[in-house]
């Protein structure tokens, strides 16, 4: 809001800020989350879970359980489909229930349902596991270790071309130029070791479902999803179903940041209701989702920059080890890559993923470069302070533009790196006075953002209303967003346009909302059916007025003849049986050309320097977002995006005992920011326009939680003189670098 | 296990059902009498989701008994509307932004409506430390901080 | 005919060479070419690589994007989101 | 389970003699957690709420007498008990949020026994005390005779706190407790550290220093009290007060701070509540 400077305006509805069309049922109570569903006949499970980080099942015994009052229904690993291990679903199809190994404390090992939560929880108790314990590998580097215990014994790692059991998640080099030439004729070289620990996602809304199979075999599911056509895949994968026996409905769900992009509770719901021939609801308990569900890699990186006194840098050398939790992913990689700010003409990067026995990590807005991006702007800030250089100035120096090559070596499209960073610059609060015993500072970071699957059907109704359905849950407004860019296509009021998200079975296939590709693909889709629309409006205006369809031409929602009244969209709506039938569209596609967002914060704060708490001032945030379509939900997006990496830089994180339980399993000992914790949260909207679609749209809903962990840890260097490379900067960890500094 | 039969008024309608001694008040409120506005996000009282008001007192709904509601008057975010005209909060929020995935706005609703009513004008520090029993992990709090903001303005100019 | 550039994980099937020239009107036509001349490149290239065509970034499995005569090929390690 | 609300102090006593598995409570804010984390299930909740004597807070005669189940939004309401005991009103203030406030009480916060309860350290400054009751009838203890390590104090099967009595304090008196979080609120005290001193212009003539979070029970910390006794709160002094404090500390590593913090925190709240007492006292 602060500071935001709209390009002149090209748009009549693309930029305004309209209330949210779901709005009203959440402010009265009446939305309804996968929680808040109720079937008749409804039974509630509860899950069993392992006591142990790190085990072999040796037997499970349900009988006494099964037994128990109330109880309908009993599920163990030996009820689902072994897949196999080369299986795309195979590592969530573990995680989602145990078979012969626990991976980490929590991991799910059965499941029963009964008539009332008590009874579930009373026979979840009931069911006997035993299990042959195994020390657990907790550490990024005891995984690494030679003579290591498997953390996964089924893990088999793609990068590595072998099928031989190892705690590698993944490896992958990047490089290019020539870093010992790099480093040698630098004038300036500082390196440092960075930790990150594990955090979460945090959504307030803890993954559930209902699930109800009928007697034809067929399961409706409301669940909790980022993606619910992916739900129904993954379920259908680890059932060993058909698709078409899964229906997904899309309940309104309560946050979820990348975390809600996998599943862990569908499958196993299906499986209980469909023994019991009843409906089943599964919730998690608040400690259930801390832990037993995705938390974000923690990362241990060595990093080294090489500059010249003139502030051109020249050669990074960083090595990256990300722990990926239970089983294989490709955090490592993306980490490295999205170290892509800078041209580095000298480059090489080595990275290791490793598994260890902690949940399997899920996506977390912008997965994997908050923590890589904190060690490289730390060190970028140590080389403007060495050469005595605006930490600004130095960046725009070096910053890519388009043409220039990523860590992985393709070039960016076009993107607005520079005239984000030069809108901090700009901005009040950079050219206002650091106060009186406070530090600043500055950071940035990027994210890719992707395209993928999207589809959307738009309905002309018969007065004239539209009615936008698409496949992409609403996570955030994105409902108002496409009715937006519907409401700019058509060139009719967005109140009149209802936008849904449809079941499985009422919308095309579309991937999950990921990536910050809701608005930029599915927008897509909705745009492109709305031109079509529009195009069919013309052919029936032609029809209506007796003239062909290049006399028509269409202007601000209406078809335009010369020598007649423009005809307007309920005009031709209302007509529509007798020229041609139902106005209706759908447009399907699988979006390329997804532009990167980049972002830059600026924060002052102020450390207790006997008590290490550091108080956060003032925080400025600015990101390209290539076109704002709802200025609000963009600024939302980034006011989201810093705090999460604010706790992240802060307060968040895991703490696991040695033998592998989590210590800080609820909101009060895992530090989420609350209220009053922070200050308002200044944005500043970047618009330069992403070529690659119709309204210029860049996601943007990833980017901000980039920048938060180095710009802090900058600013806290800045205040207290003492380099900090270990997160979270909570009160004991900045106390012990302030006291290490004194000696 | 017992079962108790509780009276009490909720959103200005009196109401009864049983529960058993052991349930929260929250789960009463929603399984019983269907009120599904406030949720459970933590069941220990640490982020705020499931707030409503009993005799006029902010209170987790998770953290009482349901018993405990013997006799008493409940407000929840259903009933914070008058008929159809939205509280000037709800308002506030809509126009403000003030939710993205809306799982925490009926806790929200419910802690700043008893912030409201027992002071008319509050800072913004007074506004963070009222709302800090309540978690948001979409909105950074801007948008809350300045919609609370917005709505004692206008109940201010109403009134 | 493209000019394809790898990563440094896909060079241990191509004795080292990043950047190759190699025949092919799709995605897919490239990573058979590149299969068929260093075998075992393929799975990679498939099931655990996004690529950009001409510095656009394509969705990942769009095997058939067209790859024009003369045009610029990364592939790259998989983008996803959260 | 079973639910039960007496209305009076025997009806209470009644409930709970021979039921060796109930369980009284006010706010629950600790119950209820522990009851869903899996702990045995008491068979008898006893809500100690509905009984008069349990909620409220008055002053007659020199002595606050404060209901054991006040919530604790009462007490920092209430402008003369705030006005009397500053400290004790913000450490009664700090436990949870407001919605936490409007349950917690000092009889939950005492009889739950954790070493980080921000209400007992002030309460100990304050010298503050516990009337029991039990089936053997009333007796009055000294708070710091309640807890005895954590999760135990040393009340009997039965018996229960019914209210506690402060002495209003004497003039130039004051207290102030200031607590380590890593957040702004909703947390549990890292340390804390409550401070009451008695000042004869700017010299103090008592003191009382009680630090929590740091050792198996509230500590005080009669080194730190020398110090201040006799002195003028110059820096010497509050370095001294600082070095006591964290060398009486006995803390544990847990997931809310190290052994090291905790003792060097110890000393910095301890020497800054002994600055604020000593101004509110002059004040």
């Amino acid at each position: 809001m602060t500071a935001t400077e709209n390009p002149p305006k090209k748009y009549k509805y693309v930029g305004t800020r309209p209330i949210r069309h779901d709005g009203l049922d959440k402010v009265i109570g009446k939305a309804r989350f996968a929680a808040d569903l109720n079937l008749p006949g409804q039974l509630r499970a509860v899950i069993v879970r392992s006591p142990h980080a790190h085990a072999r099942i040796v037997s499970i015994d349900t009988s006494a359980a099964e037994a128990m009052p109330g109880v309908k229904s009993v599920v163990t690993g030996a009820d689902f489909p072994e897949l196999d291990i080369n299986h795309a679903t195979f590592d969530e199809s573990v995680n989602v229930m145990a078979r012969d190994e626990v991976l980490y404390h929590g991991h799910a090992v059965a499941a029963v349902a009964a008539t009332t939560i008590g009874e579930a929880r009373a026979a979840a108790a009931a069911v006997v596991v035993e299990y042959d314990v195994i020390d657990p590998v907790m550490e990024i580097e005891d995984a690494l270790a030679d003579g290591a215990i498997i953390a996964n014994t089924k893990n088999r790692t793609l990068f590595m071309g072998s099928d031989d059991e190892s705690n590698l998640a993944s490896f992958a080099p990047f490089s290019r130029g020539d870093v010992d030439e790099g480093f040698g004729s630098a004038d300036v070289v500082v390196e440092g070791h960075f930790t990150t620990r594990f955090v979460h996602q945090g959504y307030i809304e803890p993954h559930g479902c209902v699930a109800d199979v009928g007697q034809d075999g067929k399961a409706s599911v409301w669940g909790s999803s980022q993606g619910h056509f992916a739900m129904r895949s993954k379920s259908a994968d680890i059932l060993g179903w058909s698709t078409d026996r899964i229906k997904v409905t899309p309940a309104e769900i309560g946050g979820g940041f990348g975390g809600k992009t996998t599943i862990y509770l569908e499958p196993v719901a299906i499986l209980l209701s469909q023994k019991a021939a009843r409906p089943v609801k599964l919730i998690m308990s608040r400690e259930e989702v801390l832990r037993a569900t995705g938390p974000a890699p923690a990362a241990e990186i060595t990093c080294k920059l090489g500059a010249t006194n003139d502030g051109e840098l020249t050669t990074m050398q960083a090595t990256m080890k990300y722990s990926n939790g239970s089983a294989k992913g490709y955090a490592a990689m993306l980490g490295a890559m999205s170290t892509a700010s800078y041209k580095f003409p000298n480059l090489s990067i080595e990275t290791f993923g490793t598994i260890n026995n902690i949940p399997r990590s899920a996506a977390y807005r912008a997965p994997s470069a908050p923590q890589a991006a904190f060690a490289v702007e730390s060190l970028v800030d140590e080389i403007a302070k060495a050469i005595d250089m605006d930490p600004i100035d130095l960046r725009v120096k070096n910053a890519v533009v388009e043409g220039d090559l990523t860590a992985m070596g393709a070039p960016h499209p076009k993107i607005g790196f520079i005239e984000t960073m030069n809108a901090i610059k700009d901005s009040e609060h950079y050219n206002s006075p650091v106060p009186e015993g406070a530090g600043r500072g500055f950071g940035t970071g990027f994210w890719f953002n992707i395209g993928e699957q999207s589809s959307a059907t738009v309905n002309l109704n018969e007065d004239g209303t539209a009615t936008v359905i698409t496949g992409s849950p609403d996570i955030g407004g994105s409902r108002a967003s496409m009715a937006l860019m519907a409401a700019e296509t058509l060139g009719l009021d967005p109140m009149r346009i209802t936008p849904i998200v449809a079941d499985t079975e009422s919308v095309g296939f579309t991937d999950i909302t990921e990536g910050s590709r809701a608005t930029f693909a599915t927008g897509m889709a909705v745009t492109n059916a709305c031109l079509e629309l529009v195009a069919e409006m013309k052919s029936r205006a032609a029809v209506l007025r007796g003239v062909e369809v290049d006399a028509v031409e269409w202007v601000d929602g209406a078809a335009i003849v010369d020598g007649h009244d423009p005809l307007t969209i309920p005009e031709i709506t209302a007509q529509a049986k007798m020229t041609g039938g139902p106005l209706t569209s759908t447009a399907s596609l699988n979006a390329a050309g997804a532009g990167p967002s980049f972002a830059a914060h600026l924060a002052d704060v102020r450390v207790d320097e006997e008590t290490g708490q550091v108080e956060i001032l003032r925080y400025t945030a600015a990101q390209d977002a290539g076109t704002a379509i709802h200025p609000s939900y963009v600024e939302g997006q980034m006011q989201g995006g810093s705090v999460q990496g604010i706790g992240w830089a802060l307060n968040e994180e895991y703490v696991y005992s040695d033998d592998g339980v989590l210590e800080n399993a609820s909101f009060l000992d895992y530090r989420m920011p609350v209220a009053s914790d922070l200050p308002m949260i200044e944005t500043i909207i970047v618009e330069v326009p992403n070529p690659s679609h119709p309204y210029g749209v860049r996601g943007v809903g990833e980017t901000g939680i980039v920048p938060p962990l180095n710009t802090i840890a900058n600013a806290v260097s800045d205040a207290t003189g003492v380099r900090m490379r270990n997160l979270p900067m909570s009160p004991p960890t900045v106390l012990k670098a302030i006291n290490d500094a004194k000696g | 296990m017992s079962r108790t039969h509780v009276n009490c008024s909720v959103n200005g309608d009196a109401v009864d059902f049983l529960a058993s001694d052991d349930t929260s008040l929250l789960d009463a409120l929603r399984d019983e009498l269907g009120l599904t506005g406030a949720k459970e996000g933590c069941g220990t009282g640490d982020c705020g989701a499931c707030s409503i008001l009993v005799d006029g007192q902010l209170n987790c709904a998770c953290l009482m008994f349901a018993p405990e509601a013997e006799g008493t008057d409940i407000l929840t975010v259903e009933g914070i509307a008058n008929g159809d005209q939205l509280h000037p909060l709800q308002q506030a929020f809509l126009e403000g932004a003030a939710l993205q995935c809306g799982v925490c706005t009926p806790g929200f609703l419910v802690a700043a409506k008893v912030l409201l009513d027992n002071n008319p004008a509050p800072t913004e520090t007074e506004i963070r430390y009222a709302l800090a029993g309540n978690l948001c992990r979409c909105t950074g709090y801007d948008k809350i901080i300045r919609s609370v903001q917005e709505a004692a303005v206008q109940i201010g100019a109403s009134t | 005919m493209a000019t394809v550039h790898l990563q440094d994980s896909h060079t241990r099937f191509t004795d080292g060479v990043k950047v190759l020239e190699v025949e092919g009107a799709t995605i897919g036509q490239i990573i058979d070419a590149l299969e068929a001349a260093h075998p075992g490149i393929g799975h990679l290239l498939r099931e655990g690589s996004s690529f950009a065509v001409d510095g656009e970034l394509q969705p990942r499995g769009t095997f058939l994007a067209a790859v024009p005569d003369g045009s610029e090929v990364h592939f790259l390690i998989p983008i996803t989101g959260g | 389970m079973k639910y039960a609300a007496p209305t009076t102090v025997d009806e209470a006593i009644g409930l709970l003699a021979g039921d060796a598995d109930a369980q009284v409570f006010a706010g629950a804010t600790d119950l209820i957690p522990q009851i869903r984390s899996g702990r045995p299930k008491p068979f008898t909740l006893v809500d100690l709420k509905k009984i008069d004597r349990l909620v409220g807070a008055s002053e007659s005669g020199g002595t606050w007498t404060v209901g054991a189940a006040t919530p604790t939004s009462t007490l920092t309401g209430n402008a003369s008990f705030a006005g009397a005991f500053p400290g004790l009103s913000e450490a009664s203030g700090l436990i949870g949020s407001d919605q936490i406030q409007n349950r917690s009480s000092w009889g939950g916060n005492l009889c739950n026994a954790s070493p980080a309860a921000d209400s007992v350290p002030a309460l100990f400054a304050c010298g503050a005390r516990a009337v029991v009751a039990g089936s053997g009838g009333e007796r009055t203890v000294p708070v710091d005779e309640i807890v005895t390590g954590p999760g135990q104090t040393s009340l009997a099967n039965g018996e229960f706190i019914v209210e506690f009595e402060v002495d209003t304090p004497p003039a130039n008196t004051a207290d102030a407790y200031l607590r380590l979080i890593p957040r702004t609120e909703m947390d549990i005290a890292v340390v804390g550290a409550a401070v009451r001193v008695t000042m004869d212009g700017d010299t103090c003539t008592d003191a009382s220093v009680v630090i929590g979070a740091v050792a198996p029970t509230v500590l005080r910390v009669p080194d730190a009290e020398a110090a201040l006794v006799g002195s003028t709160l110059d820096d010497a002094t509050l370095e001294a007060v600082a070095a006591a404090a964290s060398a009486a500390c006995n803390p544990i590593d847990d997931k809310r701070g190290t052994i090291e913090y905790r003792t060097q925190v110890a000393g910095v709240l301890a020497k800054r509540s002994a600055k604020i007492a000593a101004e509110r006292a002059n004040s």
